[in-house]
Order: structure tokens, then sequence, then C-alpha cells
């Protein structure tokens, strides 16, 4: 059975300032680690002989709006199946030049995903074959899951906003 | 009543000279196929003014029925913008007519040169253009050249499906 | 009264039988879908529905009549034309039943009575595909057309097999006029007795050629949204979908006619003899006569929808397949068995391969236990 | 086979002139009636009330004893479309261009709180309700309905259709109505 | 890939000679649609037979009112807020005296409408009302509308009527 | 974005040729040119969707194709894209469970019970054995309700129509199982955090029990319908394939992965929800060819019968929600008497209740694959940022690899064995 120790002290030994901290919430450890760490870390952990963490569970982008020099974070979400583990590793990217390098080449998988999260929060994925739009509409030109935007529909007529609590 | 026979193969033959003709006026090709399927139609017809049911039939189902649907298949997938711009000069124009007169010439000379039986009213056999009569002929008369055109017909089959297998590639359908 | 108008009148009377059978076929099919769906179908307009076909005529006549801008105007309308052109042609071969007489006249209940009967309808059928041709290349629309393709090519393959098959019965008749069909198989001796595998191949190719499930390839719902037809709208549809229905009615009759002894039934000379040799007597004969063919081709009608509602229809390769690799040799073989057992004058010697087929098939089920055998792949095409 | 319930509402004859063998009534409403009984839908289901649209063609409700159990996927030959589930703002051009290919007449039912108003989706993505893009015969409430609401819904078009005369597609009211949509004939 | 000792291979074996020859599996797919042929329909014929649906369904709403024939609702507003799709509004009112008999406690909506179009029947209103006044019936729906204007149901359309009241009644 | 469609001027000719939505020009003939393979055959692009009748939910194929083989595919997705995750920031906890209904809308059950699962270990709320059951019992007869949506349409898309209605009969019956239990069909709104909303009433049982004993000759009926019938067998067995290495790499789960022959499960593997006291299997499939997406479904029909047959033979007593009256409403009679329960009713309703800062991420075996709900709270009333992992969206992208080199039949078959969901696509 892998536990998280074991993946934090290997990590550490192989890539030991690069990784900004480690974190734990219901037994799936974090990995905070920089932007350039992201892609060489992940491909590690893939082609490890015994963590083997071949399946890309989710990628989800985040809006941190206070966190200056980190506004957009990009969270991975890997899952080792024989070792039935699962880590999380985030990166933090500034919003002016939210740039991060695609994982295509990794996982297939990652395609679609890195699309969403274009998409909803406008992280550019470099490398990204076919980096557009995937559930809005082309013209769009905001970032919807922005926090900036509070994007309820404008036009809806049949809505009274005067009672408390909404 | 051999009016109502006399009137009914006059129009049969002018319909058919009509759609004869637009199978070679009509510029769209998809008409023209759909003439030449018309033609064949009616000349069934006459087929079947002739007591020749069988072979009306046959023509119908063969030609009308199978050849002429590949034909019309072929030309569904034509672009037919493209074929109408195509220009011709005039040195095909001139050569194209006169090879056309040449073959009429030639066409007018032969039947000139033929000698039309004349059927007589007590000679006709109601029988002649039956299926029995025809089969008869076929399988005593003419035994060796019909086997002959069966064989004929079996190889190219053959060579048709050898020449089809040879497609390059996966499967296309 | 003239026999001209007596076969006018009969000519006229089956004309309108097709269509009221065309047109109450839509309301079966819904009826039997239903039901064999659990499901009671229509049951709102009229008892039972009843006036459901009404309705559904009476909508189209009045529904916007729509030729798309791209489409080719003429050819557009001469596609559904054609296809109840065809349908309707048909059907003037098939004797209905035995004759009447009428004064001093005999008059077969039938169209027109011609010694290549069943060749006329084969002609016409291969007609009938012009029909979803045209208007499916007509249309200027890429569903269409592929509705279309498959339509052709469905047609003229299964239209091989369906001619092969159909040699046997015509060998063992010695006629191709559909009356000696019939008259050869009175008294019982059916050719389903003695043509099993020809009666199978030849109702799997008259499935084909009317477009029907399973080989429905050229409307299919799923795919081509209506094939053909998806760009019609009013009587145009409604002339595409009533064709289908006709086709189907007409060869229910061939083949009620082919292999299921026509207006023959079980006793019928005793039953002719009670009733007397009189013109009424006569008559009556040929009207229950009438009677047993119309309820062998509505039950085919029948299995036409029952088998619809069934399975599973085929791709396009296998279907071309099934056709030209299974049917056409099976009809080959059921030929040269056919040919066999009438040279030494056994009739039913085609159940000789059916027996053989079988047997090998249950030999072989009982010999491999299920363990044994192996994993299923895909069949390599080609 | 099942017993018939005898307490079906078989559809009226529509008033008219009856005699010894003869029933004279009014064409058109002749023709509204058959068309209320023959309404192919055509289905436009995007999400959870097209599944309520399945149960509704289903055996336990059945709406083939209306005669609408032809679902006809081509717009040009159906009668009705039924718009079930969210319509986004991406789909919006493409119901209204489905609208516009059908033949008239043409009926829309808007089936589902999605479809009728945007229901809980009130974001940026949806469109607050198809009537913003094609006009709107009958909206059926609920989140789906019910089989038996989507019912009520056909039925109720049905009654419109009955009642509707011959020639309101080209009344001048007709054109109006399309042309606020920015629909041109 | 193997990860638990749970799998199960599923029946993926050869075709037999038999199943290669089509007819078997077709004459017994046909043979069940002939069965259902003859069954007994399940069909409800809707219009004139109606389901119950069950002592819990989620219907339309209707706003109780007490024995006295009081209504119960206090406009406290818990369940716009606890409404998902935001179609409820309301007005509150102090009640005035004279208007015991109307209102059962010191404030009342005056105004309380529903937009039947936006709601999603999740019942979560009746779920947040403290005061049990709002109900979303088992034993009826809401009908289909015709046009946009009618679909903002007031109290009109909401409140009990004494005379029919409104009973949750369970499976007899 | 343009607010007012319309008033857009997208206009087209009535009379145009009717192509199942909208004409994606850059993508049909160019300029005119007819586009060209490499060895010179003319192609033709096909546009599939997004109201094709096969795309059941919605989405664009565009398909180029030599003759009736495809030779590409380019999927639009997005169709029917709601804002979940948008809509999900600005609600409270519990009302972000009617948003999950409409997930995955065939089996709404088990998003809602993964969503309350979720916000209950990010809470700590310890759930009775009774509660588990159930919910156990609900997920189990949702994925019976999915699968059965799925392998009958899988049916009506390859021709055979009338097996469809007969499964969904049974369905119709899971239905009012959802009825007797939380008051509607589809979109249930079932459970609460901490448990149910009411016992299992003595009806709900009955159907229950009814269900078990009439659904095994229904399946079977089914089952023998197409199961080894050769037309069926041939349309299916060899059509898109998926290695166990493509499965991996386009992050399959669910059905699908286990017809490629991985046997992954997250009721096995992450068990929740008492899901280890239950014996069952898991079919997995050879090639991961659309006959092994469908048996492998048949075959899951029949373990979650299994599973709700163990599970209500073993139905424990007990209370059916946890005791946790700062999350799960009061009676409403407690609510008159008990000034401390109106309180707590009241910041319930509002969303005043506080929640731990924290981030959770839970993941149950949905419909379609792992659903997964990634939840991060800043302690506010509603998540910070929720992020759903929704199985289709992640495998419906190998779509485009599956049906190359496949015939347009083939194509839509595909599609509908994989069981794409457009609520759960587009979210």
């Amino acid at each position: 059975m892998l536990t998280n120790q074991e993946i934090a002290d290997d990590l550490l030994s192989q890539f030991g300032d690069k990784i900004a901290g480690f974190e734990e919430h219901h037994e799936i450890m974090s990995v905070f680690t920089t932007v350039e760490t992201a892609k060489p870390m992940i491909e590690y952990l893939y082609q490890h002989p015994t963590f083997q963490f071949q399946y890309l569970t989710d990628l989800a982008g985040i809006h941190y709006p206070d966190n200056t020099g980190g506004e957009l974070s990009v969270v991975y979400h890997l899952h080792s199946w024989t070792n039935n583990h699962r880590i999380m590793i985030r990166i933090f990217v500034p919003i002016d030049a939210p740039d991060v390098p695609t994982l295509i080449d990794v996982y297939k998988s990652a395609n679609w995903m890195e699309r969403e999260a274009y998409d909803f929060f406008g992280i550019n994925f470099v490398g990204h074959p076919n980096l557009i739009r995937i559930l809005n509409i082309e013209e769009m030109d905001y970032f919807p899951m922005r926090k900036e935007y509070p994007l309820e529909d404008a036009t809806r007529q049949d809505k009274i906003d005067a009672l408390f609590g909404r | 009543m051999p009016i109502t026979a006399d009137i009914t193969w006059y129009i049969l033959t002018a319909l058919t000279l009509i759609s004869a003709l637009a199978v070679i006026l009509v510029r769209n090709p998809m008409y023209s196929v759909l003439s030449l399927v018309l033609t064949f139609f009616l000349l069934s017809c006459h087929y079947f003014l002739l007591n020749a049911q069988f072979l009306g039939v046959v023509n119908m189902i063969v030609y009308a029925g199978a050849i002429m649907v590949l034909f019309l298949f072929v030309v569904m997938f034509l672009n037919l913008r493209e074929y109408r711009e195509e220009t011709k000069n005039n040195l095909t124009k001139i050569g194209a007519f006169v090879m056309g007169l040449a073959i009429l010439g030639a066409i007018i000379a032969s039947i000139r040169r033929l000698q039309y039986p004349m059927p007589s009213n007590d000679q006709f056999n109601v029988t002649t253009g039956y299926v029995e009569t025809l089969g008869d002929l076929l399988f005593r008369d003419y035994l060796l050249p019909f086997e002959l055109v069966t064989v004929l017909f079996f190889i190219a089959m053959v060579g048709a499906i050898i020449i089809g297998k040879r497609e390059k590639g996966e499967r296309h359908f | 009264m003239d026999i001209f108008w007596i076969k006018a009148i009969i000519v006229l009377v089956i004309f309108g039988l097709s269509l009221v059978v065309a047109m109450y076929s839509t309301w079966a099919e819904r009826k039997v879908a239903g039901y064999m769906q659990d499901r009671p179908g229509p049951n709102r307009a009229g008892w039972g529905g009843l006036l459901q076909p009404l309705a559904d005529a009476g909508k189209m006549f009045f529904k916007e009549d729509f030729i798309p801008a791209q489409a080719n105007k003429w050819l557009f309308i001469a596609g559904p034309c054609l296809a109840m052109l065809t349908a309707l042609l048909s059907s003037a071969v098939v004797p209905f039943g035995d004759t009447i007489i009428v004064g001093s006249d005999e008059v077969q209940v039938q169209g027109i009575e011609v010694n290549i009967g069943i060749l006329w309808v084969f002609g016409i059928v291969s007609l009938g595909v012009y029909g979803v041709m045209v208007g499916g290349w007509a249309s200027n629309n890429k569903f269409s057309l592929l509705g279309a393709i498959r339509a052709a090519s469905q047609n003229i393959s299964y239209e091989l097999a369906m001619g092969l098959s159909l040699i046997a019965v015509i060998m063992m008749t010695g006629s191709l006029s559909v009356r000696d069909i019939i008259n050869t198989q009175h008294g019982g001796s059916w050719n389903l007795l003695y043509q099993p595998l020809g009666f199978i191949i030849f109702l799997t190719c008259a499935f084909a050629e009317c477009n029907r499930t399973p080989f429905d390839l050229p409307e299919c719902e799923a795919e081509l949204i209506g094939g053909y037809h998806t760009e019609y709208s009013s009587m145009k549809l409604g002339f595409y979908l009533f064709a289908e229905y006709i086709n189907m009615f007409v060869s229910s009759c061939v083949v009620s006619a082919l292999y299921f002894g026509g207006f023959n039934y079980p006793f019928m000379d005793k039953v002719a003899e009670a009733l007397g040799n009189d013109a009424t007597g006569h008559n009556i004969a040929t009207a229950i006569g009438f009677g047993v063919f119309f309820m062998k081709a509505l039950f085919f009608v029948f299995f036409f929808m029952w088998v619809r509602w069934t399975l599973p229809r085929f791709r396009y390769d296998q279907l071309m397949n099934l056709g030209w690799r299974s049917l056409i040799p099976l009809a080959i073989l059921n030929i040269v068995v056919t040919g066999i057992g009438l040279m030494f004058e056994i009739r039913w010697f085609s159940w000789v391969a059916v027996v053989i087929i079988v047997g090998v098939a249950l030999v072989q089920a009982a010999m491999k236990p299920k363990a044994a055998r192996g994993i299923l792949e895909a069949a390599p095409v080609r | 086979m099942s017993e018939r319930p005898n307490n079906i509402k078989l559809v009226d004859a529509p008033d008219g002139y009856g005699g010894s063998g003869f029933f004279a009534t009014s064409f058109e409403k002749v023709i509204a009636l058959a068309r209320s009984n023959s309404l192919w839908p055509l289905p436009f289901a995007t999400s959870c009330c097209g599944i309520e649209f399945m149960a509704t063609m289903g055996a336990t409700y059945d709406l083939a004893r209306f005669g609408s159990e032809r679902p006809s996927f081509s717009p040009r030959q159906s009668d009705m479309l039924l718009v079930m589930g969210t319509i986004a703002k991406k789909m919006a051009p493409i119901v209204r261009q489905t609208y516009i290919q059908m033949a008239e007449p043409r009926w829309v039912i808007a089936v589902g709180a999605c479809a009728s108003s945007g229901g809980i989706f009130d974001t940026y993505s949806v469109l607050q309700g198809i009537d913003r893009v094609v006009p709107v015969d009958v909206y059926v409430p609920g989140c789906p309905p019910r089989p038996e609401q989507i019912l009520d819904g056909v039925m109720q078009l049905q009654e419109i259709v009955k009642n509707e005369p011959l020639r309101r597609r080209d009344s001048p009211e007709y054109q109006a109505l399309l042309e606020s949509y920015g629909i041109i004939k | 890939m193997q990860l638990t000792n749970r799998s199960k291979k599923i029946d993926k074996s050869e075709m037999s000679l038999a199943e290669r020859m089509y007819l078997p599996a077709i004459a017994s797919g046909m043979a069940i649609t002939l069965k259902h042929f003859f069954k007994k329909k399940p069909t409800i014929n809707y219009p004139e037979q109606k389901r119950y649906l069950g002592p819990i369904f989620r219907g339309h709403h209707i706003l109780k009112k007490d024995e006295a024939g009081r209504e119960r609702c206090t406009a406290c507003g818990l369940c716009a807020v606890a409404c998902p799709a935001e179609a409820i509004s309301m007005v509150a009112a102090e009640r005035q005296s004279g208007e015991e008999h109307l209102y059962r406690e010191e404030k009342y909506a005056a105004v309380y409408e529903i937009n039947m179009l936006r709601c999603i029947f999740c019942g979560l209103c009746e779920e947040a009302c403290p005061k049990q006044a709002i109900y979303l019936r088992h034993d009826e729906f809401v009908p289909v509308f015709m046009s946009r204007d009618e679909v903002i149901y007031g109290k009109n359309k909401l409140v009990e009527n004494m005379d029919k009241r409104y009973l949750r009644e369970g499976w007899k | 974005m343009s607010e007012d469609i319309s008033t857009q001027n997208t206009l087209t000719q009535r009379n145009q040729t009717a192509v199942m939505g909208p004409q994606v020009g850059n993508l049909a003939l160019k300029g005119g040119v007819p586009i060209v393979s490499e060895d010179g055959r003319e192609l033709t692009t096909l546009n599939l969707g997004p109201t094709h009748p096969s795309t059941h939910g919605i989405f664009q194929n565009i398909l180029t194709m030599d003759g009736e083989k495809i030779v590409s595919g380019v999927p639009t997705i997005g169709y029917i894209h709601r804002a979940f995750e948008k809509i999900a920031e600005r609600r409270p906890l519990y009302q972000i469970t009617t948003l999950t209904d409409r997930m995955n809308y065939c089996s709404s059950p088990i998003n809602n019970m993964g969503w309350h699962m979720t916000v209950e270990k990010l809470l700590g709320i310890e759930v009775p054995k009774r509660a588990q059951y159930i919910r156990v019992i609900m997920m189990e007869l949702a994925r019976i309700a999915d699968h059965l949506i799925c392998n009958s349409i899988l049916g009506v898309d390859s021709g055979a129509f009338t097996g469809f209605l007969y499964v969904m009969q049974k369905r119709e019956e899971i239905y009012e199982i959802y009825e007797e239990m939380c008051g509607a069909r589809l979109t249930t709104n079932m459970g609460r955090f901490g448990g149910m909303e009411r016992d299992l009433s003595k009806e709900a049982i009955r159907k229950i029990r009814e269900f078990i004993q009439s659904f095994p000759p229904v399946m079977q009926e089914f089952e023998k319908m197409l199961n080894r019938n050769r037309i069926f067998i041939d349309r299916t067995v060899g059509v898109g394939p998926v290695s166990q290495e493509m499965a991996l790499q386009y992050g399959f789960s669910g059905p699908n992965l286990r017809a490629a022959g991985i046997d992954y499960d997250v009721r096995v593997m992450n068990p929740y929800s008492s899901y280890q006291d239950f014996e069952f299997d898991i079919p997995v499939g050879y090639t991961g060819d659309t006959y092994d997406r469908f048996m492998v479904r048949n075959g899951e029909i029949w373990e979650s019968f299994k599973i709700i047959k163990q599970a209500i033979e073993n139905l424990p007593e007990g209370p059916f929600h946890a005791d946790a009256p700062e999350f799960y409403l009061p009676p409403k009679q407690e609510v008159y008497r008990n000034m401390e329960a109106l309180i707590y009713h009241f910041k319930i309703v509002m969303g005043e209740i506080p929640i731990p800062v924290g981030e959770v991420y839970h993941a149950v075996e949905g419909g379609n694959g792992e659903l997964g709900f990634h939840l991060i709270s800043d302690g506010g009333r509603s998540p910070y940022r929720l992020k759903m992992r929704r199985p289709c969206f992640i495998f419906y992208q190998a779509y485009p690899e599956m049906c190359k080199g496949v015939t347009l039949s083939d194509a839509i078959i595909i599609m509908s064995s994989m069981n794409v969901i457009a609520g759960e696509l587009d979210a």
C-alpha cells in the first residue's frame, strides 16, 4: 500500500526545492510546485515503476483573484490504479501570462480538459494543438468562470432581487 | 382491333423517337440517362405490341432495370457544373460533324440493301414471341452459340471480379 | 355486358383494393407495432383509430408543399410519382382469383394474363428503384443521396438472388405465367412443400426489395433521418410512404401466389362441387378463393410488419455480403438440387439441401460445448 | 388480446348536416380535425425532458394513441416541434433554423421549465425561454414534466389545431408574428 | 489489467453454425414479439384513466389554510430563499386588526407569486417552510399554458379552497 | 455574445436544403473546391448533428467521408452548456443537489448521492447504516435505469425498436419507486446531507420487492432478442474497439473502460456507502468493442440487481439520517415546539451554517464511470469552486479516433454504445 509520505519523499529527492509544499485533504495529497516543474513531475510519476500514475482523473482551473502573481491555478488530479492512490498537483500562474505547458503528449485525455480550462479561465496551454473554446461559443470575449463575472443571465425579466438572501 | 394497334404504334414510335432524341439533345446528364431509360421502356412496349412479351420484359429488366441504374449511379456522383463549362473548340466540332455524317451514310446504305420479309396475316403465329418458342430455338437450333456466349459472359464476369479485387487500400463501399 | 367492361371493372377493383390495402397498412403497421410493443397504438381517430389513415392523408394534402431551393424541381416531383407508378403497375398480373362467369363469358379475376407474368412483376420492380434514386438525388441533400445510393445498389443486388430463387419454381412449373404457377399448386401441392430454401431466399429478397427492416437502409431513421425522403413534405412524402406499402402488398401477393398456392386452399374441389357447377356456384367458389388469397397476402403483410418490429437492421456491407455471398450461391444450389430432383422426378428433392444444412448445424452444436468455442471476432471484410 | 377500455374518448365528428346516407360538414373543420389527429412530432430533445418524452412514447403512456407516434426527424415532415430540455445560446440558432425548415402548418411545444423559461439555469449560457427565438404555442411546466403533462400539452395543441382556420397561415397577423421573430417566408 | 479479483468475463463465445444461419435467433425473437402481441397492455389511457402518483408526489403548489380557514403563511421568505430557480416572490404585510380570521400570524403575504414555468418542482420550498404553509400537491398537475402572461400564479390560484381542502392521502 | 438572438441576422432561405443544423462553412467544401484524400479520392462532408436523431444528446460531428467510410470526424460540443460550475458558486450547498439531478439525468440518484457524500465528507458526518443501504438500493436502481436506456437505445439505433419499449416498462417501475421515495421521477432531488429525507415506506419496499420479482424475465427476454442474434452480433462485434492502452490514455471509466478488459470500478476500489458489504462481480469485456460495451452493461444490470436483492434482504434497522442537527433539517413538528430546532431550520435554509474551510474530492461510480466532485470551500455559504469530473466529457473525446475508418452506420452505433449523456457532457 502506497502512502503519501513515500511519494512526498520520492518527489523531494527528485525535485527538491522546486516543490513549494504539500497539503493533505481527506487522504489526498496536493503537491504545490512551479509551472516549469509540473510537467516533468507528472511525466516522472507516470513512468515511475512503482507509482505508475497513468490515469489523469481530472484537470481543473481555479481562480484566486486575491493571490497576486498567481491568480490562476491548475490542479492536476492523478490516479494510480495499480496502487489505488490519488494525488493532486497544483500550480499557480499569473493572470497576465497564464502559460502552462500542455499535457497532451502524456495523457490524451488532457486535450478537452485543457480546452475546458481555457474556455472557463483563459489558461493558455502552450503546445496544445487545438486550443479553442469547447463549451461556449467561439465569439465569446471573456472567461466566464473567473470570479469577477457574476454572470446571471442579464436578460431574465421574471425575477425580483429584492428578497433577502439572494 | 387493328386500328387501335396502329394508333398505339404511331404514338409509341413518336414517343420513342422523342425520348431517344432527348437523350442526345438534353444537356443535363441526369435527364439524358432518364430519357434513355424511358426509351428502353418504350422499346419494350414495342416488343409487347409485337407479342414478344418475353423479349420486352427482358429488355426492361436488363437494360432499364439494371444497366441504366448503374449509369444513373455514376451520373449521380458527377459534379454537373463542371461538365457544363467544358469548352469545345471548332476542330472537335468539325470532327464530330464529319464522323456523324459518315455513320449516318453507313446506316442509310445498309438499310437500303436490306430485304424486308413481309409478314402476312395467314403466316402469323401467335406463339412466335413466346418464351417456349424462344427456348426451343435457343436450346435446340442454336445451342452451341448460346453456350459459347454464356461462357464468354462467365469469363467477363470473372475478369470483372478480379479487376475489382485489385483495388488498393481498405474496403470502400 | 361486354367483356371489356367486366375486365375494366376488375382492373379498377384491383387498383382500388391495392390502394385501400396500402392505406390501411399504415394503420395496421401502427397497430401491429403498438400491440407488439405492449401498447394500443392509435385509438382516438375513429373506433380503434380506423380513421387514422384518413387523418394522415387529410393532413398531408394540406401541408405546405416544399421544394428545396437547390433541388432539381422536375426530378424532385418526378421521384415520388415514379415510385407510386411502378408500385401500382406491378399488381397488374397478379391473379387474385379463378374465373368468374358473367353471362356466357368466363373472365379471369386478374388485371392482364400474360404468359410471362412473373417477369413483368420483376421488370416493374426493377424500375421501382428509379423513384427512390431520382428523388434522393434531386433533393440535393447528402443524407438523401446516401439513401438513394444505398437503395439502388441494394435493389440491384437482391434482384439477382430473387430471380435465381424464382427459377427453381419456374423449372418445376414450366411456365412464367403466375396463373399457371398457381394452377399447378392445385390440390394442396404448394410450392412451399417442394421449395423451402427457395421460399426463404425469395422472402428475404422481397424484404430487401421493399426496403423493409432488416433491409431498410435507404431510409433508416437513426442514420439517414429519412434517407431519400428526408426533404419531402406533404403528399409527395405520402406517395413515397404509400408506394412502400403497395410494394409490400404486391410482394405479399406474389409470395403467396408462388409458394402458397395463391387462391388454392385445401378441399377446394369439394367446396366447388358442393356449390354446384352453374355460374353462381362457380362465382361463389371464386370469391372464396379470392378471399383465401387475400388472407394469405394479408398474413404476409402482417409478417412484414412482424419482422420489422423484431429485428435490428444490417449494415451496408453486411447486406451486400448476405446478398452476394450467401443468397446467390444458395439460390444456385437450390436450382441445381431442384434440377437433379426434376431429372429423377423427385419433386421434394430440394429438402435434401435443407436437411443437410440443419443436420450439420445440429451436429456442430452438439459436438462443441459452449466453453470450447473461441471468442467472437469481427468477420474480416473481403 | 387485451380488452379495450370502453371509456376512451373518441374524436367527435365535426358539426355538419347529416341526412340519410350523407354527412356534409365544413371542409375546413374536417381538415383541422385530420390535422389534429395526425400531429407528427419532431423531438428536439436536448436533455432530461427528452428522457421523459421516451416514457411518453413508451408503453405506459403511449403517445401513439393520439396518432403522433411517428417521430419525423426531418423538419419537412413534422407538424409539431417539441423542444425538450435546455436550449443554450449556442443551440438557439439551430432551434430557429429547424423551425424555419419546417413545412407549414407548424406548431411548437416548449416542454419543461428549461425550454419554456430557462428553469434553474439562470446563467450566461442558457437561453431564457425558446419564445425568444421561435413562436411557441403551448408551454408545458415541470422539470421535467410528467408524461401526463406532456400528453396534456399535446392535447392542448390538438385543441388549438382543431380550431385553427385553414387560411390562418396566409393571414397578415401570422406574417406579422413571424416577422416579429425575424423569420421571412 | 487486473486490479481486483472480482472481474468476470462476459459471454462472447463464437457463434455456432445455427446462430450463423440467422434463422433461430430470428425465430425466437419473433416468438417473443408475438407473445407480446397477445399480452395485456399496461397502457394508461391518460385523460380518462389517471394513475395515483403516491402520497408525496410533487405537483401543483398550494398555500394551506388552517382548520379555521386562516392562511398559514407568514411571509418569512424561506421558501423564496430555498428556491433554486428563484421562482417565488412575495410581498409581506402586517396583519391589521380585524383580519385575524384571515391570517394566522401577525405578518402575512400580501402578494405571493410563483412563476410556474421557472419552477422545477424540487420540493425545497415545502421543506423550507417552517409554518407548513406551502405544499406541493400530490394529486394535481400544473396545467399547460398557452401564453406567457398566465404563467405567474398569484394567491388567487395558490391559496387553498376551504370547500375542497387538500389532504395528503397515503396508499389505500 | 449577443444578448438578443432573435434580432441576429443569421437568417437563411427558408427553402434551403435541410441540413440538420447549421452549415459549417469552413469545414464544408472550401471555396467550392472539393476535399481530396491522399490517394486522390474525392471526399464529402457530412454534418451529423446537432439535431440528428442518433445524437441523442446534442452534439455535432462533422464527418469527412469517403463514400460511406468515415475518414475523420470533428466533434463539437457545448450545445447544452448550462454552466453548472458557475451556478454552483452562488448557491447554498443543498441547492446544488438540484443541479446534480440534471447532470446525468438518466441516473440522477447517483449524482445526488455522490454530491451528498462529498459534502458529508467535508462536514465529517457519519451516515447510519440504514441510510447507506437505502442509498445503495437507489443508486443501483438508477444504474439499472441508466444502462437500460443505453442498451435499449443501442437496439433502437440498430433498428430493433421493440426491445426498447419492453425494458422501458421496467424503467417506469424504477421511476415509480423513486416517486415513492422522493416524489419525482427523473430529477429526483433525493436524499439530504446526512441521510435520506424520509425512510423507505412500506409501499416503496413492496414496489422494490415487486420489481425484484418481475425484472428478470423481462431482462432475459431483452437479452434473448439481441445477445445472440447474428444481425446484432455482426453489427457490433469489432466495431469501435478500444484497447486498454487507449482507454487509459483517454481517461475512460465505467462500463466503457471495463469493456476494454480493465476491471476498475470505484465501488470496489474505493468502497463508499457500504459497498464493501455486498457481493457482486465486475463484468469485463475483451476488446472494448460495441458488443463488449453492450454485454458489460447487461452484465452490470444483473450485478446491480444482485446488490439490490442483498440490500433489501439485509436492510438494517435504525435511523435513516445522521444525528447532525446543524445540517439535517429538523422534523416540522420540532420546529414549532423547539426553539433550537427553529433556529437550525432557519440557518440551514438560509445557508448560514458555517462550513469548514477545506477541500474534498469524492468519486462515485456513476452510470458512465467515475463521477467525481472536487469541492473547495472557503467557509462561505456556497462552494468556492466545485469541479465536477464528468466521465462523459472525458471519454467522448476518443470518439473521433474510434470512428475513424468505419462506416456511417458503425459510427452511430459506437456513439450510442458509449452512452454519452449530453447533460453530463456539456455540464
